[in-house]
């Protein structure tokens, strides 16, 4: 058998270098996981005591009484999701103008759009910040929402996933007398809902992630994200005696993002697989 | 009254000319049939007059209102798409429904037309699928069933058989004879494939080259083809065209001879023929038969044998080079490699002029 | 329906109007609100970060016409405050290195503070002359100072005992750089155990504090004015190449950053850690916890003599007012938490930080803290970096990393001195 | 498809209106801001004052740039082809439709969903020599725990080795989604071939894949150039300089010495190594196909 048959088993050798590769993967994680559930004084000067009982619970407990972590929790949850059904809208609404209306200088505006793909974020964000200044909008939500939804990726890809619908539905509905609005929001919305998944669910990624721009321009601990607020403790030499809960912080902040992941799984792999229409 | 009538349409892409002037005229109830090869305009022009292409001049006008203005929802014409074009989220009963939500029909109507069109064309049983879960077949029905549902005053069905195998193409053939029945519409279906054209259409309409090349019924068509162009496009196996001179003489019909000096007899009226003019000597294989050496007009070499079971074509090569197709019994011995004797039947031979102009047989006598 | 949810939480993040003035404080020292919670019990708390929790849970608890907005960043929050003061947004009052002002007051970043402190009933004339020194700028006084940060030997008394290196009760130290090799060679002989517990690692204010202290020794001028530094000298050849030879011979840890040399010296793990006054605190509740590496072994001191004459590098917190529109009411709230601040400034002393003002230094239970007679001399003759030298902060951090390439050896002493040097005047010409 | 006359024409404008506005204002204007930042000599609080291309002339010249360049470009080195190469096998072997291979994806895709400050802080805590599970993992041995995060030869290995561990699930993806783009009767005709393992691989999955290669590697580089918190977090660019990064480079010099002009500066130097580089690989790459 080949290694790439799909239906095929994974032969013996495959296997046992997957499963180091995966404990390689997932030490790290299972090693936090024990720091996180020690007592911070029986971590001081000896992480290794780790590896043994006796396990507690307190330092989740505490980062539930901690009204911060909570508060940075929904932060991260408001940019990320306002971030992410910003860019769905947005893009949506553009990669369908540009697959499917005729305009001026529709051709030059996507060229213009696309020029967005080479701008490295480390190019703009100096200069937006001054911007953001100007414009009052540090230390709010537009703040640290309205950068993530410039990118191009999201224009891009919508417009190449709307071009490739059929172009029979559109003259199907235009003969069952829908308008534009209609055509797009009745028939080719719903039917880019796998590139709607993938596409929000990096986004949501990339904004629960970012750090350069909220270390910035979120610089009250109210309007920190959950990124910076951890770093903001991590590097605080005072927390070298509360390891155990800096960890249970790190598991606590990884829950909700974890858990998208395992929702939307399927539909990563599947529309990054790029499920045709029909 | 005309149920549909076009004038002087025309449309070109740029610099292209893809439809030049065309004008028909489409009675209520009748189905016609868009023909022609293609690239011939036949697609775009059911396009104009659904609405989803814009004619650069010319008018469209169904039941008496000029429609050629109005956005393709307003027009009173419903279309079935090649590959039927359902929307893939919806189910059923919502593709049906689609059309006529928009156009504001109350709900209950909806739900009993929907029942009625399901009916009709038992698809009852998948009212609540999509179409991803259904087969060709029923997703056809499906396309029919959104169309009818609109009860619209023009029908157009694209390429209507085009995407379904042998069998299921014609049992939905039969399907759709039986629908136009039921439907108080006019139909207009584009196709390639004269047989779907001849067997369902009341007229057909023979496109070629950005122009209408020939209307009429099939028969009318296929007995009397306007030009060289329909008389070869029509007709399956096409109809061999011979080049021959018309011969001096007082007769009242043609007689031709063809290049390799056999002479043809036709009872096609020699008057405005010139003599010694170039023609084309048009015969179909029903035409053409073979025969012993001694009552054959020419002899040939066999290079192809067709056998259909009924009857047989046998594809001949003169010895000028000119191929010709005969027909034979279904039970025909002849074999590639023979050489046989062809019998022309002067009186059913067509006779084409320089400018492919089409001259038939006389049915008066 | 995830619109609608957006919705209420964006609005969920606009709570109703509070007409009471609002100051917003901004402070370093960590974030320990799971284990103080909103206690007020000041005097139960120890270290900096639970002593200012609680006092500020007690602020809140006392003036309840004031709005306290916290915002606690990481150490020491300068890029943040940059970022903030850029963004046009600073807070109301923050917690800022002295020897940091002079680079935000010439830059015209901060207010002057003489009038918000009569307003809080704080006199300028009690401060002790080091902190005076960290907040008076160019005859006016721009922060409240909060303490003056010395730095001293925390010795581990039963290791140096171990050594032979106790006296009549009192750690021996050396009073050359020869002494002070020979005593290390003699600890690690007799330990097995480094003599010097160091952070080399992402810690520039260690080796800085350590190289400023023996130039202000040697009588060497680090700053001659406002736009140059002088460090490729003799006499800092002398010092670097002090601290390279004990890395390279193993007498001092290594590799270790900030926290893990602060646990080490807590494990036993060293003799002597050089590091500043705030650890006095920590480290007397392990000499006092039994069990501990440290019981009743643990002694500070003075850095030693080892070239020309004693000397004290020094430097201190204090609470600045980035400049910015308040109004009466604000004004009046911020001088209200600065009167409280300085009435607890006793306190904050128990960390083991020297107190900023002088009646403070002067009561007889700030004497009887205890070490604290060994070190009460700094705040009066700690010498603080000039007024005119400016980004202290990027300058640190500078320095600091070409004296970590230096001593660990990655870079030859010569050029690691002129690289942060060259580096430091560079930065000085690039100023307006 | 319908020219509708000049309201239906403006309408697509409308559509698009709401993404160029905010692109236009959010992106494009701040780049150009930033390109004429970088001609002044600024401070992050408004004081300008233009002295054309001398920050650049400062930059070309500071061994603290070229140290950082050096260091970006050898983290890039070290991540993009062994990330690559890592994460194309482990996308071969669970290139199948078992229940097996389902979980193994999510193993190796789960790390991608943590935010740089924790795998920093992880990581933090396996590097540590003091505190850190390879320390204690040492100390069970016997044997001295390496300085990860202090060592000028191991720092930068150390913030690979962190990267490639975080960054591996997305990579993984993009070559799972161009895998399954493969028909499977190539395959059935390459084994009807007697095609070995290594030869299908070379002359059917390869070329098959080229494009998603090409994009994973593009990506990745871009990426990496940028580097940021895991060299902040972890060892705030030491030591010595020796994990700084250009993008830790331009945030000390922005937010530290407060110099806007010269960061900006920077930052397009940045920009500039971006899209050459990736100009070339696409180049590379394209170069190839029209020769093959």
């Amino acid at each position: 058998m080949s290694a790439t048959s799909p239906r095929a088993g994974l032969s013996g050798p495959v296997l046992a270098l997957l499963l180091v590769g995966a404990a390689v993967m997932l030490t790290p994680m299972v090693w936090t996981l024990l720091l996180s559930v020690k007592s911070n004084a029986a971590l001081l000067g000896d992480s290794g005591a780790a590896l043994s009982p006796p396990y507690t619970l307190d330092n989740y407990r505490a980062i539930l009484a901690d009204r911060l972590t909570s508060r940075w929790l929904l932060n991260s949850l408001i940019v990320s999701l306002g971030t992410t059904a910003g860019v769905l809208v947005l893009s949506s609404l553009a990669g369908f103008a540009f697959a499917r209306l005729e305009f001026p200088f529709r051709r030059s505006l996507f060229l213009f759009v696309l020029l967005g793909l080479a701008i490295p974020e480390q190019a703009v964000i100096l200069p937006r910040h001054q911007l953001f200044a100007t414009l009052g909008l540090h230390n709010s939500y537009p703040g640290l929402i309205l950068p993530g939804l410039t990118g191009s990726f999201g224009v891009f890809f919508m417009t190449q996933y709307f071009r490739a619908i059929p172009r029979d539905l559109d003259e199907a509905a235009l003969l069952d007398g829908a308008s534009r609005l209609r055509l797009f929001w009745s028939v080719l919305l719903p039917l880019t809902i796998p590139a709607q998944a993938t596409l929000g669910v990096f986004t949501f990624l990339a904004s629960w992630n970012d750090y350069w721009w909220p270390l910035i321009s979120a610089t009250t601990s109210d309007y920190y994200t959950l990124t910076v607020g951890l770093a903001s403790a991590q590097m605080n030499y005072a927390q070298t005696s509360g390891l155990g809960f800096l960890m249970a912080q790190a598991v606590f902040a990884s829950v909700p993002i974890l858990i998208v992941y395992i929702v939307f799984q399927k539909q990563i792999v599947r529309a990054m697989a790029g499920t045709a229409v029909r | 009254m005309a149920s549909l009538a076009l004038k002087d349409v025309h449309k070109s892409y740029g610099d292209t000319l893809v439809l030049d002037r065309v004008s028909l005229e489409v009675a209520a109830r009748e189905l016609i049939a868009f023909l022609g090869p293609s690239g011939s305009g036949k697609s775009t022009l059911l396009r104009i007059i659904a609405g989803l292409e814009t004619a650069d001049g010319g008018e469209v006008w169904l039941e008496g209102r000029r429609i050629d203005a109005l956005p393709p929802g307003d027009r009173g014409v419903a279309m079935v798409f090649q590959h039927y074009a359902l929307y893939p989220h919806m189910t059923v009963r919502e593709n049906m429904a689609f059309g006529l939500r928009n156009a504001g029909v109350p709900k209950p109507e909806i739900d009993a037309r929907i029942a009625q069109a399901a009916h009709v064309l038992e698809i009852e049983a998948q009212l609540e699928k999509k179409p991803g879960q259904m087969s060709g077949g029923q997703r056809q029905r499906v396309a029919i069933g959104r169309a009818i549902v609109k009860q619209p005053k023009l029908f157009l069905l694209d390429e209507p058989l085009s995407n379904l195998d042998a069998a299921l193409r014609t049992r939905t053939r039969v399907e759709l004879a039986q629908l136009r029945q039921r439907v108080d519409a006019a139909l207009i279906m584009v196709t390639h494939d004269q047989a779907e054209a001849m067997t369902l259409a009341d007229r057909m309409v023979v496109l070629n080259e950005r122009r209408i090349q020939q209307v009429g019924t099939p028969m009318d068509i296929y007995a009397r083809p306007a030009n060289a162009f329909v008389a070869r496009f029509v007709g399956s196996p096409a109809m061999t065209l011979a080049p021959a001179t018309v011969m001096p003489g007082n007769d009242r019909f043609a007689r031709v001879r063809l290049a390799g000096g056999a002479e043809v007899m036709t009872r096609v009226p020699r008057n405005g023929l010139v003599d010694g003019a170039p023609v084309s000597l048009g015969l179909r294989p029903e035409h053409v038969s073979l025969a012993p050496a001694e009552a054959a007009t020419l002899q040939a070499e066999v290079i192809l044998v067709e056998r259909l079971g009924d009857r047989t074509f046998v594809y001949a090569c003169l010895a000028d080079g000119l191929e010709m197709i005969a027909q034979d019994i279904g039970s025909s011995a002849v074999r590639v490699g023979d050489r046989v004797g062809l019998r022309i039947d002067g009186d059913a031979a067509h006779l084409f002029e320089a400018d492919g102009t089409g001259r038939h047989a006389d049915a008066a006598t | 329906m995830r619109w609608c949810g957006l919705l209420l939480l964006l609005l969920a993040g606009c709570a109703a109007p509070d007409q009471r003035p609002e100051i917003v404080v901004q402070r370093f020292f960590g974030e320990c609100g799971v284990i103080h919670g909103g206690s007020t019990d000041v005097a139960a708390a120890d270290t900096e970060c639970g002593i200012l929790t609680t006092l500020f849970n007690r602020f809140e608890a006392e003036n309840p016409d004031i709005r306290l907005k916290v915002n606690v960043v990481a150490w020491p929050g300068y890029p943040q405050l940059a970022a903030q003061i850029a963004a046009g947004d600073p807070p109301d009052l923050v917690t800022m290195h002295q020897s940091v002002i002079s680079d935000y007051q010439d830059r015209g970043l901060l207010e002057p503070m003489d009038g918000v402190l009569v307003e809080a009933g704080v006199d300028a004339a009690t401060f002790t002359p080091a902190a005076r020194a960290g907040v008076v700028k160019y005859g006016r006084v721009y922060a409240m100072p909060w303490d003056t940060i010395g730095r001293l030997f925390h010795i581990n008394t039963r290791l140096m005992a171990q050594a032979g290196l106790m006296r009549d009760g009192k750690p021996v130290l050396p009073r050359s750089p020869d002494e002070l090799l020979a005593q290390a060679r003699q600890f690690k002989a007799a330990t097995g155990k480094p003599y010097l517990v160091q952070a080399h690692v992402n810690a520039p204010d260690f080796h800085v504090a350590l190289l400023y202290t023996y130039l202000l020794a040697q009588g060497d001028t680090i700053f001659p004015d406002a736009r140059h530094v002088r460090l490729d000298t003799p006499a800092a050849r002398q010092v670097v190449a002090l601290f390279r030879q004990l890395h390279a011979e193993g007498l001092t840890t290594r590799n270790q950053d900030f926290p893990a040399a602060t646990a080490r010296f807590v494990q036993g793990g060293g003799g002597i850690f050089p590091v500043g006054t705030w650890m006095i605190g920590p480290y007397d509740a392990e000499a006092a916890r039994p069990g501990s590496a440290l019981y009743r072994s643990y002694a500070i001191a003075p850095f030693p003599r080892l070239w020309g004459q004693d000397a004290a590098f020094v430097d201190g917190h204090a609470w600045v007012m980035p400049r910015a529109a308040r109004s009466r009411s604000e004004r009046a709230a911020i001088a209200r938490f600065l009167g409280f601040l300085a009435r607890y400034n006793a306190d904050w002393s128990r960390t083991g930080q020297l107190p900023a003002f002088q009646p403070v230094l002067e009561t007889d239970s700030f004497r009887a803290l205890p070490h604290r007679g060994d070190i009460v001399a700094i705040a009066s003759t700690g010498t603080q970096l000039p007024e005119h030298v400016r980004r202290q902060s990027a300058i640190q951090g500078l320095i600091g990393e070409e004296l970590e390439a230096a001593v660990t050896g990655i870079k030859p002493i010569d050029r690691a001195l002129a690289d942060a040097e060259r580096r430091v005047n560079r930065l000085y010409a690039e100023l307006p | 498809m319908k020219s509708g006359g000049a309201p239906r024409r403006l309408e697509g404008l409308a559509f698009v209106a709401p993404f160029l506005l905010l692109y236009g204002v959010v992106l494009i204007w701040p780049l150009l801001m930033g390109i004429g930042i970088s001609f002044h000599r600024a401070d992050l609080f408004g004081a300008r004052e233009w002295i054309g291309l001398g920050n650049y002339a400062t930059a070309l010249a500071d061994p603290v740039v070229h140290q950082a360049i050096g260091n970006t470009l050898l983290l890039a080195l070290l991540i993009v082809p062994p990330l690559t190469a890592l994460a194309l096998l482990l996308a071969l072997a669970l290139n199948r439709a078992t229940r097996g291979a389902a979980v193994f994806r999510g193993i190796f895709f789960s790390s991608s969903v943590l935010s740089v400050t924790i795998v920093t802080l992880i990581w933090r805590f396996i590097l540590t020599p003091d505190a850190g599970l390879l320390a204690v993992a040492a100390d069970a041995l016997g044997r001295e725990p390496l300085p990860f995060l202090s060592d000028q030869a191991l720092v930068i290995p150390a913030i690979a080795i962190t990267t490639i561990w975080w960054s591996l699930g997305f990579p993984i993806m993009l070559f799972l989604a161009g895998l399954q783009q493969v028909p499977a009767d190539v395959y059935e005709a390459a084994a009807l071939d007697r095609a070995g393992r290594w030869t299908t691989f070379r002359h059917i999955t390869l070329p098959a894949i080229r494009r998603t290669l090409l994009l994973v590697v593009m990506l990745q580089t871009v990426g990496q150039l940028q580097l940021f918190g895991q060299a902040q977090l972890l060892t705030g660019g030491g030591p010595g300089g020796g994990s700084r990064t250009i993008v830790l480079a331009i945030f000390e010099v922005a937010f530290g010495r407060w110099e806007l002009g010269y960061a900006t500066a920077l930052a397009e130097i940045l920009f500039a190594m971006i899209l050459v580089v990736t100009l070339l690989q696409y180049w590379l790459v394209t170069r190839r196909e029209d020769a093959g």
